[in-house]
């Protein structure tokens, strides 16, 4: 302890030169004091304060990474725990625009609004989990990452199990929780090997990386498995996928729609940090793709195989998810070093498609209670706005054309294919074709609803109830937003 | 002489005997014992480790927030156990089963 | 070399063409206004008079040959043209000699018929293809005109189209002239495509690619190389298969007796004198094509065909099925004919037979259009058709009864008449082309003169049944009496009769060797060695044998010693038509259709195995064949989805809802993992 | 050149749509009006054009050679070390495609007349409709594979909802049935444009490239990529740019549609209500048969040629069997299907032959389909809405009871079995005059095959005459009894408005061929030398 005394005022300095950088993050703890301060007390007074004081908050956080966005990339911040480059920052960008919608989401939401304590706590919950996300995006050292992981997991179950107001949710939670902790044990104990190879806890170090090449390749291995399962529950991908369809089949619609979407930005962003954090030629980086292949194969074809069996549209929509899990890996895969365009634009689109048929989704059940496919029958005469944006995003989310969905797709194809053609590594071409075979898989059940809504004829008439039409307003914008960006991309990329 | 294998050995003996419990047991509290377990065998060898860290003392640090984090985690699972005893009137696993394929 | 100007000639056979053409569409414009017939008539009236210009101006001149580019595929140009050059234009002069007198006759044969406008409208288009056809100038061009006179003739023989009879027989006529017609065109691709063109001159012409003796090869199109004699024989048989189906050769002959069901009048203009005639027409336009082994192909078909139709006339009721066999043997005449090379005598015995063939059915007509009156007129249920319902005509109907006997004298080549011409000219050559020939198709003249012999049987038993025999029971005893024909039916036949007569073609009714219309034709042809002797005996033998056979016939139908039991197989494979149909039927059809159907079996229950494809892989398990069948057709496709559905429902099972199984499960995988790591570093 | 009416062209049906969904729900017959009259403006348009159109215009490769060119830079996409990626809108026309815009535009009014008595949700399905036309004009006149595989996919979903929703029984089955035969041809197809886009390098800029012209040109190809010319890489041990083509053919056969691929066909025509059957028949097969001349061989011309007597064999094989199949049919609307399967054989042979007169042959033989088709379909649909019944067994004598009806359904039959004087007669007899042709010039097609082909012609006479006299000869019958003899009148003049001009032009391009042929010939011509190397 005694030498770090007298270098310990310009490590401050260091510390202190490093906050501006977080700025965001600063915001967002910032806001959620304030925001458990509105939910206890200004709430009362004007029931929207907690509402407004959050999304302000969210946007002042987003337009902080926003201008953050023009700043040179900074490494080793606080002594390596992160590192801010232009990546972190727009998958920064992306989680906020996701937790805005959220937020929006879950105000319109009748199962909220009908909860005694309204939505504050909700939102300081989201708050928690915006910057434990924020952190994962960025994050260079495994206790940071580990950190990260927690605080959006912890923050993740409270906001399944949040409004336990039927057995199903509850038991989507607890489902949820007792999978997240075992996960994030077994991490943890991987974790303490990696640490215990190298003797240093920042991956990207030099240390760290010899440490690893020192080391027996098998226990490397089995160390980077048990890290992998972590980073695997918060993805979802195969094996590690079995809690998604229980848990986003109980979970409150706007809570799936959110964890369906945000973690995976942050996860993926951090998946991709770690798959290119050391050398090409290491035997940690060879293990880790072959991992990061196999699965990604193994993930699209469950994914879209067993959705095929589904009836329940968000059971359906998590097995869909867990694919595009799938296909985001093979993106990781495919960016190789440096320009990770393609990656982002897979996020954006996919955040984009996902939300806006989980809020179509919770819009048509608020409305007509339907939550089966099969309940949808003849609804197209009925919310034909809502079913048409609906049509729209599967579209979007099959990947054909005019869509941006199609764009997304065409980008990542492309991207695997130049990675087969410099690397010539089989692997590649296996992921095209199956990719590609998986599309065809999608139609099937994607169609489903469009299938029912349009084609079928409805069996009786139904009533239907009233519902906040911001909604459906939001899942319009989204589907042209779509639209949009599949006929003029570069608006996004550029 | 106590060396690190015997730290290791521990640590790996504590994560199975979670993991069994996690995996054997019919009442969730006592998963959520396991999962501690395993917990404490990933801290034991952080611990373990950090003895060869004498720059940051890393794996120590590392053991404080697992700990915490830990904690939270527990606090958390326990609350939703509560919720769930509430509908089910039942804390073993195999009961709660609603939602499945 | 192909000019650009229009002479007169060209001008009046053109316009000779069209004007039937012009009349069509009038018809049509006209619609029921049209009933009366003037526009066809006068349209057809002035082609005759066009094409007896044509006639007179090129007849034994130079041909004449004019075209217009028609579309360019690629650097090749098609055309649209005229070749006039005797056979040409004397086909022309023909068609239009025996058109207008059809036209006139049908004026009062169709009289009051419901769609008597369609009737008019039809035989103008017919006349229009037919005249087009003869003066076409390339192969192509031919061939569409070819299609449409078969596509007239379909109209024309269902033209009663609620009799289920005419309508099964048109199909059928149009089928088999179509599996012709793929022959035609084959041959017609072939040609192109060894050669380049298909220009008649320029491939048939005096100097054309062809005019090299047959079977030497031929320089090819863009130069690769030639074209074998082997394809040449292929091409050669593809352009007779193309008039066997036209023609009505054996076996292709069995629509012609159906197309019978088509009015008297058409059946005289068109499967009598004309349209049958066309394949003839055909091959002595491509004669140079053949080779020796061809032409002998076509010698015997020719001589199978002459005799099997005369064999199957020999016992027949019907009186125009009767004249039915009886063109289709004189069609093998023709084309036995032109098998042993002679295709000018071909074509005079054509123009012979034309008049007398369609004088016959006029004549037919006459006295079916007689007994259908009388049906009529007293409720008989009668067939007007059977000639065993007729009889003692004689007297009832004697301007009939002249131009028939006229006809059938004609037809059987007796002395003074055309036939008598056109048909010895045939045998003689016949046997004198026999006398350089080895093996059996030496036999070939000895086979048609016994069908000569047939012939003259067949038609004098047709006569005496109609004319001579007493009355039908069911008519004598009612009293009925039948009368002569209206006279505008009786002018044509008369005309027609006349033509029948030797006048018309030569001065010397016993010479062949002076009708102008062989010499005219025959220019350019190699001439066998003559046999003096013959042109003596044949005749001589011919009618004699005439005269006998019509004395048979006058002990056995008239004196009613009748020696034959119909029960004897031979007669009664002739009166079925030597079973010929029966066996299309079994041998054509009917597996066509089987097959067809087992086709469209198999892929109804491929799509059905889509559907349920576990239940269609249960059932495919039953008939290793199906199965095969199945999995031929889109199997793909079926086993993706079988696959993707079952590999859903395996997945489902891993869903148990128990988070327990759930982590095992992960831990499972991970334990398997490993436990390859293992492996994989031992 | 006039600029900007090719664009006009593919976007005016969009504007339509757009219009329409301004209109409100309520008012039914607006929209059918509003589609009539672009429907007519873009039949105007194209007539314009097609007037405009300079004969030597041969295009294929070579971008001054096409017209009515519109080319602008449309995505700019920086990827890192993936290289600019650039999109442009490009489209432009040469004698392969102008033929084929026409034939939309005019395939499109009559499925719009024929949809007159559209009553269930007008408004979606004018709008579909008119999203169907621009897609398919689009396709057409694409120049650059992106932008073509856009409009290529833009088409199912139309199609999907119109067979879905306004179909007969099993419409749900047919539609999906349809569409994934085609995605799952396209979406391998996607793969294939992908690896041509890293193979293709714009000789100007130096970035690759979506360009088919630039595609076509085997210099602009990078020397070791997959789909080089000059290093012939292979996958899975056959050459990788055989394997190119076969999966793009097959994702265009499914379309034409070729025998082991055709089983949606049937559904869909069956299932699909008139009007859609009209376009699928009349357009949507043709774009099968251009995408493999526009796109299979110009870009893989090695590959096509060796797959030369393979692609004939299915030719031959697909016109036997669909005749085949079509003659053992109940159902009309069935057995027109099947017989439009065996005339796009007849399509399949022509090419394969990489004869001028083949290739003429089939383009000739598309359009001329493309009329007749959509007659035949119209026709049946005709006796369909009427009573409500396709099975052959249950008509007879009909000629007497709708006289101008039969002369119609006469003629369009005549038509359809190639004779003379009509258009399909010159587009199969030179379909067959090619097969042999093929043996003489390059010896890529055994004779035997161009035989087998004009057996299909016979095989159609046989199905078409039988269906004539089986029901409009003999007397009068009807299954429904005098219900039907009062159902069924002749043809109105709606009807016979619409019949009257398709008759018309399969009759003008059979009497004079040169009216397209002229128009062709050019293309024709280059795309042979292109692909053979052989100067004609």
């Amino acid at each position: 302890m005694t030498e770090l005394l007298p270098n310990i005022s310009n490590k401050l300095d260091h510390v202190l030169a490093g906050l501006p950088m977080l700025l965001p993050e600063l915001v967002l703890t910032a806001t959620f004091l304030t925001g458990i301060g509105a939910g206890l007390f200004a709430d009362r007074y004007w029931r929207h304060a907690s509402f407004a004081v959050t999304t302000v908050g969210i946007v002042l956080a987003g337009v902080c990474s926003a201008w953050q966005l023009a700043l040179p990339a900074v490494d080793n911040l606080l002594f390596g725990m992160a590192t801010m480059d232009a990546f972190g920052r727009y998958a920064r960008l992306l989680t906020a625009a996701v937790c805005l919608l959220f937020v929006l989401f879950a105000k319109a939401n009748p199962g909220f609004n009908a909860h005694r304590k309204k939505t504050s706590d909700l939102y300081s919950i989201l708050l928690a989990v915006h910057i434990g996300l924020n952190l994962m995006g960025v994050a260079t050292n495994w206790l940071m990452v580990f950190v990260a992981i927690e605080m959006a997991s912890i923050g993740s179950y409270l906001m399944v199990g949040y409004l336990a107001k039927e057995a199903r949710q509850t038991e989507a939670a607890m489902k949820y929780v007792l999978f997240g902790s075992v996960c994030s044990a077994v991490m943890l104990y991987g974790l303490s090997f990696m640490y215990g190879f190298t003797g240093d806890l920042n991956f990207t170090s030099a240390a760290h990386i010899q440490g690893l090449e020192g080391t027996a390749p098998l226990l490397v291995a089995t160390a980077l498995l048990f890290v992998f399962t972590g980073i695997g529950f918060k993805l979802s991908f195969v094996p590690f996928h079995f809690w998604t369809p229980d848990v986003y089949q109980g979970a409150s619609t706007p809570v799936t729609a959110f964890l369906s979407t945000a973690p995976k930005i942050a996860g993926i962003a951090l998946l991709a940090r770690i798959g290119y954090a050391w050398p090409a030629d290491s035997n940690a980086f060879q293990y880790l793709h072959t991992l990061i292949l196999v699965s990604a194969i193994v993930t699209m074809l469950l994914g879209n195989l067993a959705a095929l069996r589904q009836t329940n549209v968000k059971r359906m929509m998590a097995y869909s998810s867990i694919g595009h899990t799938g296909f985001l890996m093979m993106a990781v895969l495919a960016y190789s070093s440096g320009e990770f365009a393609i990656l982002l634009f897979y996020l954006a689109v996919y955040a984009l498609m996902n939300m806006g048929v989980f809020m179509l989704a919770d819009y048509i059940e608020a409305r007509t209670g339907a939550v089966d496919v099969d309940e949808y029958r003849g609804l197209g005469k009925v919310l034909p706005a809502a079913f048409v944006s609906f049509v729209i995003l599967l579209i979007s989310l099959t990947g054909l054309p005019p869509t941006a969905g199609f764009v997304a797709k065409l980008l990542v194809f492309s991207a695997v294919f130049n990675n087969w053609q410099l690397t010539g590594n089989a692997g590649m071409l296996l992921l095209l074709i199956v990719g590609a075979l998986t599309t065809v898989i999608s139609l099937f059940y994607y169609f489903k609803v469009p299938l029912h809504a349009f084609l079928r004829q409805p069996e009786q008439e139904r009533k239907t109830l009233p519902a906040h039409p911001i909604v459906v307003g939001l899942a319009l914008l989204m589907a042209a937003a779509v639209l949009l960006l599949g006929i003029f991309p570069s608006w996004l990329m550029a | 002489m106590i060396t690190l294998t015997h730290f290791l050995v521990v640590g790996a003996c504590l994560f199975s005997i979670g993991l069994y419990a996690v995996l054997a047991r019919r009442n969730a509290i006592l998963v959520l014992v396991g999962i501690e377990l395993m917990i404490n065998a990933a801290i034991v060898n952080l611990v373990a480790f950090s003895r060869y860290d004498k720059a940051f003392y890393g794996g120590q640090v590392f053991a404080l927030f697992a700990i915490v984090l830990a904690a939270a985690a527990v606090a958390v699972a326990l609350a939703i156990i509560l919720n769930v005893y509430k509908f089910y009137k039942s804390v073993n696993p195999e009961d709660i089963r609603n939602l499945k394929d | 070399m192909p000019n650009l100007t229009l002479t007169y000639p060209l001008l009046a056979a053109l316009s000779a063409v069209l004007l039937p053409f012009a009349g069509f569409l009038l018809s049509i414009a006209l619609g029921k206004k049209a009933r009366h017939g003037t526009v066809a008539i006068v349209a057809i009236s002035l082609s005759l008079l066009a094409a007896g210009y044509a006639f007179a101006q090129v007849w034994g001149h130079d041909p004449i040959h004019v075209r217009w580019h028609w579309f360019t595929i690629g650097q090749h140009a098609f055309h649209v043209g005229l070749l006039l050059d005797n056979a040409a234009v004397l086909m022309l002069l023909l068609v239009c000699l025996i058109a207008l007198p059809v036209h006139a006759y049908s004026f009062a044969y169709m009289k009051g018929d419901p769609g008597i406008h369609r009737y008019w409208a039809y035989l103008s288009l017919f006349c229009f293809a037919m005249l087009g056809l003869v003066v076409a100038d390339n192969l192509l061009l031919m061939y569409i005109f070819w299609e449409l006179v078969g596509f007239a003739s379909y109209l024309l023989i269902g033209f009663w189209y609620t009799r289920d009879a005419a309508a099964h027989a048109n199909k059928k006529a149009f089928i088999i002239n179509r599996v012709g017609d793929i022959g035609f065109l084959v041959g017609i691709a072939m040609v192109y495509s060894s050669v380049g063109t298909l220009d008649v001159q320029a491939l048939f012409g005096p100097q054309g690619v062809f005019a090299a003796p047959a079977g030497a090869d031929i320089p090819a199109a863009n130069g690769k190389g030639t074209v074998t004699a082997g394809w040449l024989t292929v091409a050669g048989f593809a352009f007779f298969l193309g008039a066997m189906a036209k023609s009505a050769q054996f076996p292709f002959h069995v629509w012609l007796p159906d197309a019978m069901e088509g009015p008297t009048s058409v059946s005289s203009l068109i499967h009598a004198a004309t349209m049958v005639a066309a394949g003839v027409f055909l091959l002595a336009r491509v004669f140079p094509l053949f080779n020796e082994a061809m032409l002998l192909v076509i010698a015997t078909t020719g001589t199978i065909t002459a005799f099997v139709a005369a064999y199957f006339a020999l016992t027949q009721y019907d009186i125009k099925k009767i004249l039915a066999f009886s063109t289709i043997s004189q069609l093998g005449f023709m084309m036995s004919g032109i098998g042993i090379g002679m295709y000018h005598i071909a074509l005079f015995h054509l123009v012979t037979h034309a008049f007398f063939k369609c004088l016959l059915f006029l004549a037919a007509g006459a006295i079916i259009h007689e007994m259908q009156h009388m049906k009529e007129k007293h409720g008989l249920a009668i067939d007007p058709q059977d000639i065993r319902n007729m009889g003692g005509l004689r007297k009832r109907m004697p301007i009939t009864f002249a131009t028939m006997l006229i006809a059938s004298l004609a037809l059987v080549g007796f002395p003074l008449t055309a036939g008598y011409l056109s048909k010895d000219a045939l045998l003689v050559h016949a046997f004198e082309w026999a006398a350089l020939q080895r093996g059996p198709v030496s036999a070939i003249p000895y086979v048609l003169a016994i069908v000569s012999i047939l012939t003259s049987f067949y038609i004098f038993r047709l006569l005496a049944k109609v004319f001579f025999a007493r009355p039908a029971a069911i008519l004598a005893n009612k009293g009925v009496s039948a009368h002569e024909a209206p006279r505008q039916m009786l002018v044509p036949m008369v005309f027609l009769a006349f033509c029948s007569l030797f006048p018309l073609f030569t001065f010397n009714p016993l010479n062949d060797g002076q009708v102008w219309l062989l010499q005219g034709i025959a220019a350019e042809l190699p001439t066998l060695p003559p046999l003096r002797l013959l042109h003596l005996l044949v005749p001589i033998l011919a009618t004699i044998t005439t005269i006998i056979v019509a004395v048979v016939v006058w002990r056995w139908y008239i004196r009613g010693h009748y020696p034959l039991n119909t029960t004897g197989a031979l007669y009664r494979l002739s009166e079925r038509q030597g079973y010929v149909n029966e066996l299309y039927g079994a041998a054509i059809v009917r597996p066509l259709l089987k097959l067809s159907a087992l086709l469209w079996w198999t892929d109804r229950h491929v799509v059905d195995g889509i559907i349920n494809g576990i239940a269609a892989a249960g059932r495919a398990l039953a008939g290793i064949t199906t199965w095969i069948d199945r999995h031929i057709v889109d199997g793909a496709v079926r086993l993706v989805g079988k696959l993707a559905w079952g590999a859903g429902n395996v997945l489902r099972r891993s869903q148990t809802g128990r988070v327990q199984q759930y982590l095992a499960l992960v831990f499972f995988i991970i334990l398997l993992i490993l436990l390859y790591l293992i492996f994989a570093q031992a | 050149m006039n600029p900007h009416l090719l664009t006009i062209l593919i976007f005016l049906p969009l504007a339509a749509a757009m219009l329409m969904m301004l209109v409100p729900s309520t008012k039914k017959t607006v929209y059918k009006y509003i589609a009539l009259i672009t429907g007519l403006l873009q039949l105007l348009l194209s007539g314009a054009m097609y007037w405009l159109f300079h004969p030597k215009g041969s295009g294929i490769t070579e971008e001054r050679l096409y017209q009515f060119v519109d080319h602008v830079p449309w995505i700019r996409l920086d990827m890192g070390s993936l290289g600019l990626l650039e999109i442009d809108y490009y489209v432009g026309v040469d004698g392969l495609s102008m033929p084929f815009l026409f034939l939309t535009a005019f395939v499109m009014v009559i499925a719009i007349g024929a949809s007159w008595d559209i009553q269930k949700r007008v408004k979606g399905y004018f709008i579909l409709l008119m999203v169907l036309d621009m897609a398919v004009m689009g396709v057409f006149s694409a120049l650059d594979f992106f932008l073509f595989y856009v409009f290529y996919e833009l088409m199912l979903l139309p199609l999907y909802f119109l067979i879905g929703i306004w179909g007969g029984a099993r419409r749900e089955y047919a539609a999906i049935k349809f569409f994934l035969y085609t995605l799952f041809g396209s979406v391998f197809m996607l793969l294939v444009i992908v690896g041509l886009y890293f193979s293709v390098t714009n000789p100007d800029t130096g970035a690759h490239t979506f360009n088919m012209l630039y595609m076509m040109n085997p210099a602009n190809y990078a020397p070791d990529s997959i789909f080089s010319a000059f290093t012939q890489r292979e996958l899975f041990g056959i050459s990788a740019r055989l394997l190119g083509f076969i999966v793009l053919f097959v994702a265009f056969a499914i379309k034409v549609p070729v025998v082991p691929l055709h089983t949606w066909l049937p559904d869909a025509h069956v299932e699909a209500p008139t009007p859609i059957s009209i376009i699928l028949a009349g357009i949507l097969l043709k774009i099968g048969g251009y995408g493999i001349l526009r796109v299979c061989f110009s870009i893989f011309p090695d590959a096509a040629l060796q797959s030369a007597w393979w692609l004939g064999l299915i030719g031959v094989v697909s016109i036997i069997y669909g005749a085949l199949v079509a003659l053992g049919q109940r159902d009309l609307k069935r057995m027109i299907a099947y017989s439009s399967v065996s005339h796009m054989g007849f399509v399949m042979l022509g090419i394969a032959s990489f004869t001028v007169e083949g290739t003429a042959g089939a383009v000739f033989q598309l359009i001329s389909h493309g009329f007749l088709s959509a007659a035949l379909f119209f026709l049946v649909g005709m006796l369909y809405d009427r009573v409500h019944d396709r099975d052959i067994y249950h008509f007879r004598g009909l000629a007497s009871l709708m006289p101008r009806f039969t002369v119609f359904v006469a003629i369009t039959f005549f038509a359809s079995l190639g004779l003379p004087g009509f258009s399909a007669f010159i587009g199969e007899a030179f379909v067959i005059i090619g097969a042999f042709n093929a043996e003489g010039l390059h010896g890529l097609l055994p004779r035997w095959m161009a035989i087998g082909g004009s057996i299909g012609i016979l095989l159609s006479a046989v199905y078409f005459l039988w269906t004539l006299q089986r029901m409009f000869f003999g007397q009068l019958r009807v299954k429904g009894g005098n219900a039907w003899v009062a159902a069924l009148s002749d043809a109105s003049p709606r009807e016979t408005f619409v019949m009257v001009p398709m008759l018309a032009l399969t009759l003008a391009l059979g009497v004079c061929p040169a009216l397209a042929l002229d128009n062709i010939n050019a293309s024709v011509l280059a795309l042979v030398e292109l692909v053979t190397g052989v100067d004609h």
